[in-house]
């Protein structure tokens, strides 16, 4: 297992270094930060003094390893826009969006689950179809759509629940979560729904049902195991995807996410942010997978042994 | 032991008539979906034909002129007008050719791309595999909407950035699929057969790897146009989609996202439009999956 | 005669399909006493298994259905039982071992999960208890170190040993009749004659009633006291096995039994049946294996031929054997 | 069917076990509070020379300005630190007379020190504010004869310093304390500022929110009405709006389309009138305005081409007026005596327009690129352009809408790269002395990059103006640039925007005032 865990570690180092290089290169791409913090009368002199401070008149490879160097040891440098170190910035955004994610994926649980196991026990009748159209109805619409929505709708004309922001507690996760949770629902449902179908034709099921054992149990039990390790690839995937960009949803409810963080930096060409903000969403879907290989491992025996 | 012959009529049991037509409505082709998928093609491509109005000619003083049935509509313009006065059914109806293009586009180039890097991996394994998986899995962990918006930053957004920005990330999950599946065919003995009969690298691929992966990919492609369109959509949002005054479903959502209450039907139909579309694709691919191969597990 | 531990009278299970309708068993009667075992034997797609899972009402939903026939387990109906009641039935009073030891057990679930099961299921034992006697049914299954053995995972198992866990699983209740689908086709034979002589032993201990599905005549000769030979749903013929080996009425018998090659009997080539197995969604009329049927008659492709007896305790369904 | 009631209740468990995980932060603020939403924070910067002049709106709140202003923008002793000020006769040398008892928030005396430090380091190389550049060029030394005193000395006579240093203008003005920020540094005091103003810094969440609370008995405001102000970014205006009618929010930034919405739910919304004028232009080319805008007629066609009433109707929801003169920022008219005429505004007139162009040579039209962009304060940007661009294409100027960011756009204008393409900027109204700064930045080619109009009469007067002294001859001089710009056509005058606040219907008097990125929120919270 720990040789396993190496390896992947390995791997995912390499694939940080190449990706370093590539945001290093987009990020500079994006063009001049000093548009943005220099007043419109600052001369050229202004310019120059201003690149100098920052550190950006040094020859490219001089400024990545630098960059490389402080990185690993989690300094990502000072915000041009926020002139504060970025690693604080990550601090104060890193955490809402985990909540946020966690909370969306208990939603989209929550859902997929239930439908996607019905639909397959009682494939091809009216739960089952009932069951693909709502869950592609989470897919089919655009999310700021359907946050927009519900903020008119349910924040302002029915105040049921807060409209922005995370200060209010657990009710302000509700509708920013139920948005992101839904858009994942169908993708989930729909790899649950086609691994229960082909696990429920196995011999262990049906010899399950020769031993008497009780149809529920079958379903949940026996079978719902075995058709978990695509279900959690996805999970993982989505949640790494959740976590790192749900700029649309963020924006639209105020929420101080990573998401947002990265549309700002992007915004205002602030490269020190989107250097850090791409590196940790590598490193944030790293872990993931990583975690989620190691949940094959509890689901499948198999798995545990093989390695 | 009954030693006398027992003839089946003898028990009074009814004869109970298995109910087909549950049987059948599984099978039959999706109506629903087909029909709709075809009318987007049809309006897409008569789009000159069918278009009432230029769908860029503005008039700001009728402008939020509600559709033809609600009080205050006018038959000129039958969806009523937009922000800028600009007929809406002309500009959803020339909409449609640009999200379908936009949708067909970017599967084409991502599914050729994908395909062509996961029958590779798949065809030789080994290094070679790995270090194109680990391509593939970079790619993918790299978020589309920050690509999209560092592009539209970098050079300005346009409809072959959106199509570019997808194209690079989407390509990775055919990859994956594709490779999956061409590794269950090598084990297959047709492939062993084929080496032994002296086939080259690039026959077996074009000619056995290649056809059988034909179902997902078409499945894939299917699923996949809907998801483009709904990212072009939440580009728009933040202002790197397809930019005005080209229309398209997506940015004339986002522009109408502020009148949701006065004056629904500017995002509303747009929204209506892009709903049943991606639904129909959805459910087409669902339906093709489920005929074509059932076993596919794909993202 | 004692009353017979499962007694099964013109049993029609049909299939909706969509190729139409499927009568997969086509009116099958017959029944097995205790301590009996019955062959049941014939091409694949000729109802053996169809008709065992009609017994425990476990045939494939939606698409298939008990059409007609009664089921008596030691006299009590079957057929008009709700499905809670059969549910208590399966695994109790009709236990059943399936075909592929390799995927017939749950492979992310220990043995000791899926041995512990059944047991706690019918005897509400729990704990320490459980335990041991998980690891009792192991070991009347002659499985070596049963208590380390429960911790262990089917694929850490061989063919042989995964096939006896089903035994034991299928003798926890112990059960009034015992299905055995195949068990041992996928085994080598070495394995095969151990597993066959534990399953007579389990009978022998438990006096249970067992049917044995198979297409080995060889394995037919050495356990089964009575076979049926089943074609298209139906049972064509049925007797004591020695009498059907040496007295075969049917012409689909006797076509089985000439396509095995015997020790000793110089024979140049084996005689194959000719003709393709029946389309059972559109079987003709009249006896199913007449368009195959080197003696068929007019009568046969107009009219079913019913069971007609021809010796103590042997049937055959066909014309020729009709009494004159 | 049990299985169902199964399955719900194990959801609604994994919710509430998921919830119980969930640290919620502190439930609903106690009141009395005040909460204002805006739609974004530009730099969210908490040290004033660090591009503060874009955030005066709470940076004003934590600090003091050497010298105050009314909300209309005039200087007043009592708003700021100095209550008095003079000059010298040659006017090199002001002397500003200090408030006495003034205490820092971390309880350090404000003195001249602190003042000294302060205006050396708005000028210092960290700055990056509006007009650091001139105070840097101007202000030659400065004195503290006694703790209350302070004396600016300047290199060349000028009547500026006060206005420099006040509210009115940017952040250069605020007073910061000298012993803190050399004891922790400048990182240090950019993350937790000390300051003298009426409110304490408490916290601040980027792209969340900053949360400030009341010093009691400041010398501004007295007992403040409010415990705690809190400043939230919330980028989607649907949102705002909801904050709003849920009474989450206090005051929020609204979009000109959707006053009429709000006010007839009975929200009182205040205005900031002709908070900015919309100004179009061509940016030049190397050595000035490049063809087909060379021709005056040209400038003139593309001027009348544009119907200003309607746009101001329909795309501004009526919440704004024609503007007649490009750049002509109208608090300043009142000051340097320049009335606006009718026949000064543009009539829409397209056939006018086509015949100008005819007479130009250009009868079968021309083509030209247009950015179009999002601005904040400015949400109808992109709308704003495509309209505009219809109007042109009307009279046969084909348009090349190309969709930009700010930033990407003023590359562009400030590189010169592509001359004769249009852009525009919604310039913040100001008094007569940030509008001759603006016209010395946007209408006088010596400052390169920003130059927008490249004329030399204008050029010599405005240099002029520079070295004045007397008002009368300033004033003169200003109303003739502008009067010239306009009979030039050196620009393309949209609107002047109304910018509306919706605020709860609780909230009491408050006016928003004038004064360039300042909201006066201390006005609402004021215990006088």
């Amino acid at each position: 297992m720990i040789r396993f865990v190496l390896s992947r570690l390995l791997q995912s180092l390499v694939a940080l270094a190449i990706l370093s290089v590539v945001v290093f290169v987009l990020a500079r791409a994006t063009g001049d930060p000093l548009q943005l913090v220099l007043p419109m009368s600052a001369t050229p002199e202004d310019y120059a003094e201003a690149r100098r401070y920052l550190g950006l008149d040094r020859p490219y490879v001089e400024q990545y390893l630098s960059f490389v160097r402080r990185a690993v040891t989690g300094d990502f440098g000072m915000s041009i826009r926020a002139r504060r170190p970025v690693a604080e910035l990550l601090q104060e955004r890193l955490p809402n969006s985990l909540r946020l994610a966690a909370f969306a994926m208990g939603i989209t649980l929550s859902i997929a689950f239930p439908l996607g196991v019905i639909a397959a026990v009682r494939k091809g009748t009216g739960v089952d179809r009932i069951a693909q159209v709502v869950a592609v109805l989470g897919q089919s619409l655009p999310t700021f759509w359907v946050s927009i929505v519900l903020v008119e709708v349910v924040a302002g004309r029915l105040q049921w629940l807060p409209a922005g922001g995370n200060e209010a507690g657990l009710a302000s996760y509700v509708l920013p979560g139920f948005t992101l949770g839904w858009f994942v629902v169908a993708g989930m449902m729909r790899l649950l729904r086609s691994g229960m179908l082909e696990v429920l034709d196995s011999e262990y099921v049906k010899l399950a049902r020769v031993k008497g054992v009780l149809e529920r149990r079958v379903v949940w039990v026996h079978a719902l195991k075995n058709a978990l390790i695509p279900v959690v690839t996805f999970a993982g995937i989505y949640f790494s995807i959740l976590v790192t960009t749900a700029i649309v949803v963020e924006t639209v409810f105020a929420w101080p996410g990573l998401g947002r963080l990265a549309y700002e930096g992007i915004s205002s060409r602030d490269y020190p942010v989107i250097q850090a903000v791409v590196l940790t969403t590598a490193v944030i879907v790293a872990v993931v997978n990583l975690s989620v290989d190691c949940l094959y491992a509890v689901i499948d025996p198999r798995i545990r042994h093989a390695r | 032991m009954p030693a006398e012959p027992v003839t089946p009529d003898a028990l009074p049991l009814p004869d109970v008539q298995v109910s087909a037509a549950r049987e059948a409505r599984g099978r039959r082709l999706p109506y629903f979906s087909l029909g709709i998928v075809t009318l987007f093609v049809l309006v897409a491509i008569l789009a000159p034909l069918l278009s009432p109005a230029d769908p860029a000619d503005q008039s700001l003083r009728n402008r939020f002129k509600p559709p033809v049935w609600m009080e205050g509509g006018t038959a000129k313009h039958l969806l009523g007008t937009d922000r800028l006065g600009r007929d809406m059914l002309s500009r959803i109806i020339w909409g449609s050719r640009v999200s379908l293009a936009a949708g067909v586009i970017t599967v084409l180039i991502a599914t050729a791309f994908g395909a062509a890097m996961g029958l590779v991996a798949g065809y030789y394994g080994g290094r070679v595999d790995v270090v194109l998986m680990r391509v593939t899995d970079a790619t993918m962990s790299f978020p589309v909407i920050l690509l999209a918006l560092i592009l539209a930053v970098t050079v300005g957004p346009s409809f072959t950035n959106v199509v570019v920005a997808i194209a690079v990330i989407l390509w990775a999950r055919f990859a994956r699929v594709i490779r999956g599946q061409v590794l269950t065919l090598m084990g297959l003995d047709f492939i062993a057969q084929a080496r032994i009969a002296g086939a080259g690298a690039w026959r077996i691929i074009t000619r056995h790897l290649f056809p059988n992966t034909l179902n997902t990919l078409v499945v894939l492609l299917t699923l996949q146009i809907g998801y483009v369109i709904i990212v072009e959509a939440s580009l728009s949002f933040l202002g790197a989609g397809i930019p005005p005054p080209t229309p398209a479903w997506g940015s004339m959502i986002a522009e109408g996202r502020e009148f949701v209450t006065s004056a629904w039907w500017v995002s509303g139909l747009p929204g209506l439009a892009i709903l049943l579309v991606v639904l129909a694709f959805n459910l087409l691919g669902d339906w093709l999956r489920d005929t074509l191969d059932p076993k596919l597990r794909q993202l | 005669m004692a009353v017979p531990v499962i007694d099964v009278q013109d049993l029609r299970t049909y299939l909706v399909t969509r190729w139409g309708t499927v009568k997969a068993v086509d009116g099958v009667s017959f029944s097995v006493a205790e301590g009996e075992t019955l062959g049941l034997v014939g091409e694949s797609g000729s109802g053996k298994s169809m008709t065992c899972l009609s017994l425990i009402r476990l045939t494939p939903r939606p698409a298939s259905r008990i059409v007609s026939g009664r089921i008596r387990l030691d006299g009590d109906e079957l057929t008009s039982k709700s499905e809670a009641e059969m549910q208590k039935i399966r695994g109790r009073k009709i236990a059943m071992i399936l075909q592929d030891p390799m995927s017939s057990l749950n492979p992310v679930y220990s043995v000791g999960m899926q041995v512990r099961e059944p047991v706690s299921l019918y005897h509400g034992l729990r704990g320490k208890s459980l335990t041991a006697r998980a690891a009792a049914l192991l070991a009347a299954v002659r499985i070596p170190a049963p208590e380390t053995r429960l911790r262990a995972f089917p694929f850490q198992m061989s063919g042989g040993m995964r096939q006896r866990v089903v035994g034991a699983m299928a003798i926890a209740a112990p059960p009034r009749l015992l299905i055995a689908d195949e068990p041992t086709t996928s085994l080598d034979l070495t394995i095969q004659a151990q597993y066959l002589g534990l399953l007579e032993e389990l009978q022998h201990q438990h006096r249970l009633a067992m049917i044995f599905i198979t297409h080995n005549l060889g394995i037919v000769s050495k356990i089964c006291d009575r076979v049926a030979v089943m074609y298209a749903g139906r049972i064509v013929e049925m007797g004591p096995v020695r009498q059907i080996f040496k007295t075969p009425a049917h012409p689909y018998t006797r076509a089985l039994l000439d396509s095995i090659p015997r020790l000793g009997a110089r024979r140049e080539r084996l005689t194959a049946i000719d003709g393709q197995p029946p389309d059972l969604a559109r079987l003709p009329g009249g006896c199913a294996f007449a368009p195959r049927c080197p003696k068929v008659m007019d009568r046969c492709r107009v009219e079913a031929p019913p069971a007609f007896p021809v010796a103590p305790g042997q049937t055959s369904a066909c014309w020729l054997d009709a009494p004159a | 069917m049990t299985r169902a009631k199964r399955i719900v209740r194990g959801c609604l468990l994994f919710l509430t076990v998921l919830a119980l995980v969930m640290p919620g932060t502190a439930g609903a603020q106690a009141k009395p509070d005040l909460t204002i939403a805006l739609s974004s924070f530009a730099t969210e910067s908490l040290d004033p020379p660090v591009a503060g002049h874009l955030v005066k709106y709470y940076l004003s709140l934590m600090f003091d300005y050497l010298v105050g202003t009314t909300p209309d923008g005039q200087l007043s002793p009592n708003g700021g630190i100095a209550t008095k000020w003079e000059s010298s006769a040659d006017h090199k040398r002001w002397t500003f007379t200090l408030r006495k008892g003034v205490k820092f928030h971390n309880g350090d005396d404000l003195t001249s020190e602190d003042v000294k430090f302060s205006l050396e380091r708005a000028g210092g190389k960290r700055s990056t504010t509006g007009y650091a550049g001139i105070l840097r060029t101007l202000v030659a030394s400065i004195e503290t004869p006694a703790p209350d005193r302070v004396v600016i000395v300047t290199k060349d006579p000028t009547l500026i310093i006060p206005n420099y240093l006040s509210r009115a203008l940017s952040s250069e003005g605020m007073i910061l304390p000298k012993k803190y920020i050399e004891s922790v540094g400048d990182d240090a005091f950019a993350r937790k500022p000390v300051g003298s103003g009426p409110y304490k810094f408490v916290e601040q969440i980027t792209g969340s929110h900053i949360r400030l609370t009341a010093v009691d008995n400041h010398w501004r405001l007295g007992a403040p009405k409010y415990k705690t102000v809190t400043i939230r970014v919330v980028p989607e205006e649907t949102t705002r709006i909801a904050l709003l009618r849920r009474g989450e929010v206090d005051v929020t930034e609204i979009s000109r389309e959707r006053v009429g919405e709000v006010e007839k739910e009975g929200y009182p919304v205040h205005f900031r009138k002709e908070e900015a004028i919309l100004s179009m232009w061509w940016i030049l080319g190397p050595d000035g305005m490049v063809a087909p805008m060379k021709d005056k007629r040209v400038r003139e066609a593309m001027n009348v081409a544009i119907d200003r009433n309607e746009i101001a109707q329909s795309i501004f929801a009526g919440r704004a007026e024609p503007a007649a003169i490009p750049l002509g920022l109208s608090w300043s008219f009142k000051e340097i005596g320049l009335k606006v005429t009718p026949d000064m505004m543009y009539p829409y007139d397209p056939a006018r327009a086509k015949k100008l162009l005819a007479d130009a040579g250009l009868a079968s039209g021309f083509s030209l690129d247009a950015y179009a962009y999002q601005l904040p304060g400015l949400p109808e940007g992109k709308a704003f352009a495509e309209a505009v661009s219809g109007y042109w294409e009307k009279v046969g100027i084909k348009i090349k809408l190309i969709p930009v960011d700010y930033p990407a756009f003023r590359k562009n204008w400030v590189d010169r790269k592509t001359p004769g393409s249009i852009g525009y900027f919604n310039i913040a109204n100001r008094d007569w002395m940030g509008t001759f700064a603006l016209l010395e930045k946007m209408a006088y080619s010596p400052s390169k990059p920003n130059d927008t109009v490249n004329d030399a009469e204008v050029d010599g007067m405005i240099s002029q103006v520079a070295k004045q002294t007397d008002r009368e001859k300033i004033n003169t001089l200003m109303r003739n640039s502008f009067l010239r710009i306009r009979s030039e056509h050196l620009g393309m005058p949209i609107v002047y925007l109304h910018s509306p606040y919706a605020a709860s219907k609780k909230l009491g008097k408050w006016n928003p005032g004038s004064v360039m990125y300042d909201l006066f929120f201390d006005e609402l919270a004021s215990g006088k």
